[in-house]
């Protein structure tokens, strides 16, 4: 199979994409077939991956060309030892209201200091973790005071009825019914401004970026479309998401709803991705990203930023999402 | 032939093995305390019969009752199977001691059962550490640890030398004649029938009928095994039964009606 | 005797009155399970309905409304994930089907050069036993890294699976071959691989059965990890991405797939075992 | 004779020359294991190099130096995680001994009654084998709904696991129960229990076994799903963690730990079975 | 006592199991063609006798040869056993065709090496559906299959009906006369042992040793069974090694040295 040959020689055309099961653009693309339409020469796979860290594995394993993934494991992916020949290309969505932190009603919590040696369960590794560890810093909590569990989303929904957990920094849809039983403390959104986003960004590995330039190019555009798609008919967008995750399309919309989507031109905004003259602030993101992992003691070595930005892939920004 | 107090009762027993009927048409009533021998060509069912009488074959046709009842294996009944069987699990004086706990019994007296059937210093081996005759043996005090008013013995000397068959055979003619067991004795040896057997029956070939039937007079009361292989009668009897087995083995399914060997 | 020594069918061919003896077993059988399945619909059913919360318990009903679902074409939406439930089910069965005969096949032949060849023996026997204790979650990154996302690891994955309870059975069957038959047909003249092939495999084809039917039943267990990659379809990617979104009623409709199709497979093994094995309790 | 009838140290005494034979089988049998370690050793130092990328295959000194890091206080971080490798082994051990208690003690007692009374087979059986089709990744979820998420679903899981290979083997060891013993045993008076406790089950005893050896294994190779929640301190919730954070050096580490661990279980189950039963091969 | 040319050589062997001696010193000399039977107490060491002939056991102390080489099973050696030991996946006929496969030989005649021993009918059946006797004459014909020259009998006919067995024994002497094999044969009967062997070897209790070796001298050619039987020689024969039995198997280890039974 292909998984130690790569996808790396100009003729070979096909197209190695992750993609994860989270309301975003993407799900557009694959839904619609926009990349299919926009490159019809080339063969098109589409792998459903349910973590970053397996995505990661695949990078690896030299399985994949573009992915869907979060940036936590995108700050793990760019450090040692991974050390993954990646490159970061897009931004698909940024965490907002979809991602928060719930307190349970009667755990008796109000805010997020208040969680001090009270148990909060949050998916390890995800970027959910991320935020209640900054949101925890932020208000000033030591991580050694709270309790923290390690559950998948179903789980934390499980764990939560029977009343086994105080919060959870979970996302959708079960967000959705623990917000029916808690009270929201901090969502992403909040954590974005005060300058700890966490964001679902596409990702292409460099060998395939150098070998097919233009696909990558048509793979933008194509995502770019799908963010104006969101952005000018919820209700189409909402459509495919559902078709891809089984849901209705209310449900896929109020998820949508709840996301931040970016405006394509905004994505080669110093705040993102930035230009090719200057690569932006996302950059300095991962750094961040990767220091909290490495006081987690969860990589060996927080990568230098310029290595990082490097790794932002910025050719032909910002001209072509324009 | 039939009478109410009789200790096994067979009336026109039949059995198959699916097609294969092993057991013709049989009527055999065995008064208690009598010791029938059963004789016959191999394969003619002598083993097939032990086990009606022991309940572990339901008769294809006819009835089996033994002390009136419909036989249960392990109620009132010693059983010697052809082979050992013994429980390899156990050493060999656990697998006799299985026998006295199972009837409530004591178990102090597996030495002494072992050295009844001549085996001393055997108790803690194991079962396939003795020989053939040997385990045979060890099968024979199993069953003769409890006393049970009906013995089925199926060619239980089978596999022991001349002077050990002898001195077994006299133990348990003494023993049965005593407390006055009913045995029922599958041999292929017509001395043994004959010097054992209160009651010798020869069977025919499959399916095993009735050939002959013969009450065994000798006077056994006060003689020395010796005097009585002795006797004249003694000889007679062998011959007669042995004539008799020979003849049986040959008759073939057709030639012999419901009531015995044609005259 | 019915309820020590079983009727066996194959072994004592019927008397008249054991034949229509066992037409009522083969009756009282079939009652007794439909009784019993009608007991567990009924728990079933009262437990959704005292729960009320279709999230952790569904009802029969949502789970038939599933199916229905998941087996049609509905608002253009093929099945889940655009495949029907049987076609799910497919390709599960075929990875857990290959990746039994590979596991089976291997722990057939590492269980037999086990028992039989003293040096494999010490040397294979802990290597088995390390790698038998290893959790397949925990090695199939390991999968991925080395063999890609597609087939390939949950191929691999599945055999790894199903090799252990075959290697196990059939060495320690193997290892305890009967001393007095394998005499026997030395005796007779039998070489190495002619007491293996007649003697010593035969002998142990009671415990080889139990083996593969433990095996197919790890493999499926295993589908899920397996199908954690690149699963879908797949009735374990099925499962999983049911469980992301809280479709506990798809979930379990997988259950029962995998649960109903298990059944069957280990009825055909069952009934192969009764076929191949008309010595069982004798010997 | 050494090929087919292996030496059995207990059944047959040594002559003087078997006594040295055997000890020098020991110290053939030492030294090929140290041989095959070694063997296995140099090829993973190679493949380490050649492949010169320590995220598919640590080398041995990754792998020894995280066992030393996460074996000691470093930095004010105790261990890994917060606990000491062998405090993850520690929680780990206990919860698959529970479970393996558990689930062997439950799957004996369900084996011997499928395996004995007629109508109890007939509708546990099925019953049995779907569950055992299950994946525990799939309906861990209701585990948490009903359990929690502290011990109990942890346990429930590594019994359910470690259930049905004991289940499933000693059924199919006591329906094949010989004939001709338990003949003898109901000629000698047996009633249905003393025959299931003397003969049934002892004739069992080493499928038993196996089917045991096989349950522990399979409760090892679940500890990882029984950790997926709230699984640390846990060897399964560090090999997680550090496969979600692809530490592959603390993953194989870990991955030694549970192995060498499962080694040495095994090692005192097949102790105690060839004490248990000297008659293997002898019925 | 010893010669080249023996088929089987015991040199002073000698075998124990753990601490239990089986077989004493025992020198004895087969030359081919000899039809030799052992008689002994049951326990005495026959079985092992007969199983350090064939290859299954290492003698302790001393040397077994057999055509001047260590034996070595299923190689130039027919062997029944005291058990059948027929496997129970094959069937009846399955088993005969085994031997002839393993010894390369065609498996038509299965059918034809059944009814050798007297079983017709039955090659289709499983093992455990015949009949006591009638599994052991499968074992014989098993072993008798391929024309091995040497052939080891374990109490092969001890379950067989008188008219059975001297069929077989009939049978066994003229084929092993005519072919010239080499019989070592193992039975707890007197005029079994007079009646087949060209030589009888006494044992005495275990351990056993030689308490009689005795060559048989009788005229057998073109005699029938019964005549031969009727022959005084005959009598005289049987009541001498019947006599020998007994006292052999009183005989205490001490009391006898190497060289057999003290004057
Ligand atoms: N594995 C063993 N361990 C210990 N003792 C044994 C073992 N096998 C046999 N024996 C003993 O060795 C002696 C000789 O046994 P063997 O089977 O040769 O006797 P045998 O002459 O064939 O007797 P039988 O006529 O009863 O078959 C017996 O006393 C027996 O108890
Ligand atoms: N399970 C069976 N199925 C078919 N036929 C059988 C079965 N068991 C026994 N038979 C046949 O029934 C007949 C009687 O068998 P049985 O064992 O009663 O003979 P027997 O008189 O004891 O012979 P032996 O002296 O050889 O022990 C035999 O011909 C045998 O082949
Ligand atoms: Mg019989
Ligand atoms: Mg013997």
């Amino acid at each position: 199979n292909g998984a130690a040959s790569g996808n790396t020689s100009p003729d070979s055309k096909t197209i190695r994409i992750a993609y994860q099961a989270f309301p975003s653009g993407d799900l557009v693309v694959k839904n619609q077939g926009l990349l299919e339409k926009a490159l019809p020469d080339y063969e098109i796979k589409w792998t459903k991956f349910d973590s970053g860290a397996s995505i990661n594995t695949a990078f690896v394993a030299k399985s994949l060309d573009i992915a869907a993934i979060g940036s936590s494991p995108v700050a793990r992916g760019l450090s040692a030892p991974l050390n993954i020949p990646y490159q970061v290309a897009f931004v698909l969505d940024v965490a907002g209201d979809n991602e928060a932190l719930v307190a349970r009603n009667g755990s008796g919590v109000t805010d997020v200091a208040g969680l001090r040696g009270k148990k909060v369960a949050t998916p390890f590794a995800s970027t959910a973790h991320y935020s209640l560890l900054a949101a925890l810093k932020q208000a000033g909590v030591a991580e050694s005071d709270v309790t923290i569990v390690d559950l998948e989303p179903q789980d934390i929904l499980a764990a939560w009825t029977r009343g086994d957990l105080d919060a959870a920094y979970s996302w959708l849809p079960s967000l959705d019914e623990l917000k029916k039983t808690g009270k929201v403390l901090i969502s992403s959104r909040q954590l974005a401004t005060a300058g700890k986003p966490t964001l679902d960004l596409g990702v292409v590995s460099t060998a395939f970026a150098s070998a097919h330039p233009e696909a990558v190019d048509a793979w933008r555009k194509v995502e770019a479309q799908a963010l104006d798609l969101i952005a000018s008919d919820p209700a189409a967008a909402a459509k495919s998401v559902a078709q891809e995750l089984n849901l209705t399309p209310a449900d896929a919309q109020n998820q949508l709803s709840q996301g931040v989507f970016l405006k394509p031109a905004d994505i080669s905004s110093d705040e993102w991705l930035g230009t090719e003259a200057k690569v932006g602030k996302l950059a300095d993101n991962l750094v961040s990203a990767a220091q909290f992992l490495k006081e987690q003691q969860k990589i060996d070595a927080v990568p230098d930023l310029t290595t990082v930005q490097k790794s932002i892939y910025v050719k032909g920004l910002p001209d072509v999402l324009g | 032939m039939s009478s109410d107090s009789a200790a096994v009762e067979l009336a026109n027993v039949e059995h198959s093995y699916g097609d294969v009927t092993a057991v013709g048409p049989v009527s055999l009533s065995v008064p208690a305390g009598e010791f029938l021998v059963l004789v016959g060509a191999s394969g003619c069912g002598k083993s097939t019969l032990l086990r009606l009488i022991a309940g572990f074959e339901q008769p294809t046709t006819g009835t089996v009752l033994t002390g009136g009842r419909a036989p249960r294996p392990g109620r009132g009944a010693g059983l010697v199977f052809q082979q050992p069987r013994l429980f390899p699990w156990k050493t060999v004086g656990g697998n006799v001691a299985l026998a006295l706990r199972y009837a409530g019994l004591p178990t102090d007296r597996v030495d002494e059962l072992l050295a009844g059937v001549g085996l001393h210093d055997v108790a803690h081996r194991r079962t396939w550490q003795i020989s053939g005759g040997q385990q045979q043996r060890v099968a024979i005090a199993r069953a003769l640890a409890v006393d049970n008013p009906l013995l089925l013995l199926d060619e239980p000397f089978a596999a022991l030398d001349a002077l050990t068959r002898e001195r077994l055979q006299e133990d348990l003619r003494r023993v049965s004649a005593r407390t006055g067991r009913t045995c029922v004795f599958v041999t292929h040896s017509v001395d043994e029938a004959v010097f054992l057997g209160s009651r010798v029956v020869v069977l025919t070939a499959r399916p095993g009928r009735v050939a002959l039937d013969l009450k065994v007079g000798l006077p056994r009361d006060g003689l020395a095994p010796d005097e009585l292989r002795g006797l004249p009668e003694y000889a007679a009897l062998r011959s007669q039964i042995g004539h008799a087995v020979r003849e049986a083995a040959t008759v073939s399914e057709k030639a012999i009606g419901p009531e015995g060997v044609p005259a | 005797m019915s309820i020590i020594a079983p009727v066996r069918p194959t072994t004592e061919p019927a008397t008249g009155g054991a034949r229509t003896a066992r037409a009522k077993g083969g009756r009282r059988r079939v009652l007794l399970r439909v009784v019993a399945l009608l007991v567990l619909y009924a728990l079933w059913e009262i437990t959704a309905r005292v729960t009320r919360n279709p999230v952790f318990i569904p009802g029969p009903g949502a789970v038939w409304h599933q199916l229905i679902v998941t087996s049609t074409t509905h608002d253009g939406v093929r099945g889940y994930s655009g495949h029907l439930l049987i076609e799910h089910l497919g390709v599960s069965l075929r990875r857990i089907l290959i990746g039994s005969v590979i596991g089976v096949a291997a722990g057939l032949v590492l269980g037999v050069v086990m028992g039989t060849v003293g040096w494999i023996r010490v040397v294979a026997e802990p290597v088995v036993t390390f790698v038998r204790a290893l959790p397949p979650l925990a090695y199939f990154s390991l999968f991925i890294i080395w063999f890609g996302i597609d087939e390939t690891p949950k191929l691999w994955l599945l055999s790894i699976a199903a090799l252990p309870p075959v290697a196990v059975a059939t060495a320690a069957a193997v290892y305890s071959a009967p001393t007095g038959l394998v005499e026997a047909a030395r005796a007779l003249g039998a070489g190495r691989w002619q007491i293996v092939r007649d003697v010593v495999l035969p002998n142990a084809l009671p415990e080889i059965f139990t083996g593969i039917r433990l095996a197919v039943g790890v493999a499926y267990s295993s589908v899920v990890a397996a199908e954690t990659i690149n699963g879908v379809p797949g009735i374990g990617g099925l499962i999983r991405d049911a469980q992301r979104y809280s479709q506990t009623d798809v979930v379990v409709l997988g259950l029962f797939a995998i649960g109903l199709s298990g059944l069957l497979i280990d009825a055909l093994l069952r009934t192969a075992e009764t076929r191949l094995i008309p010595w069982r309790g004798r010997s």
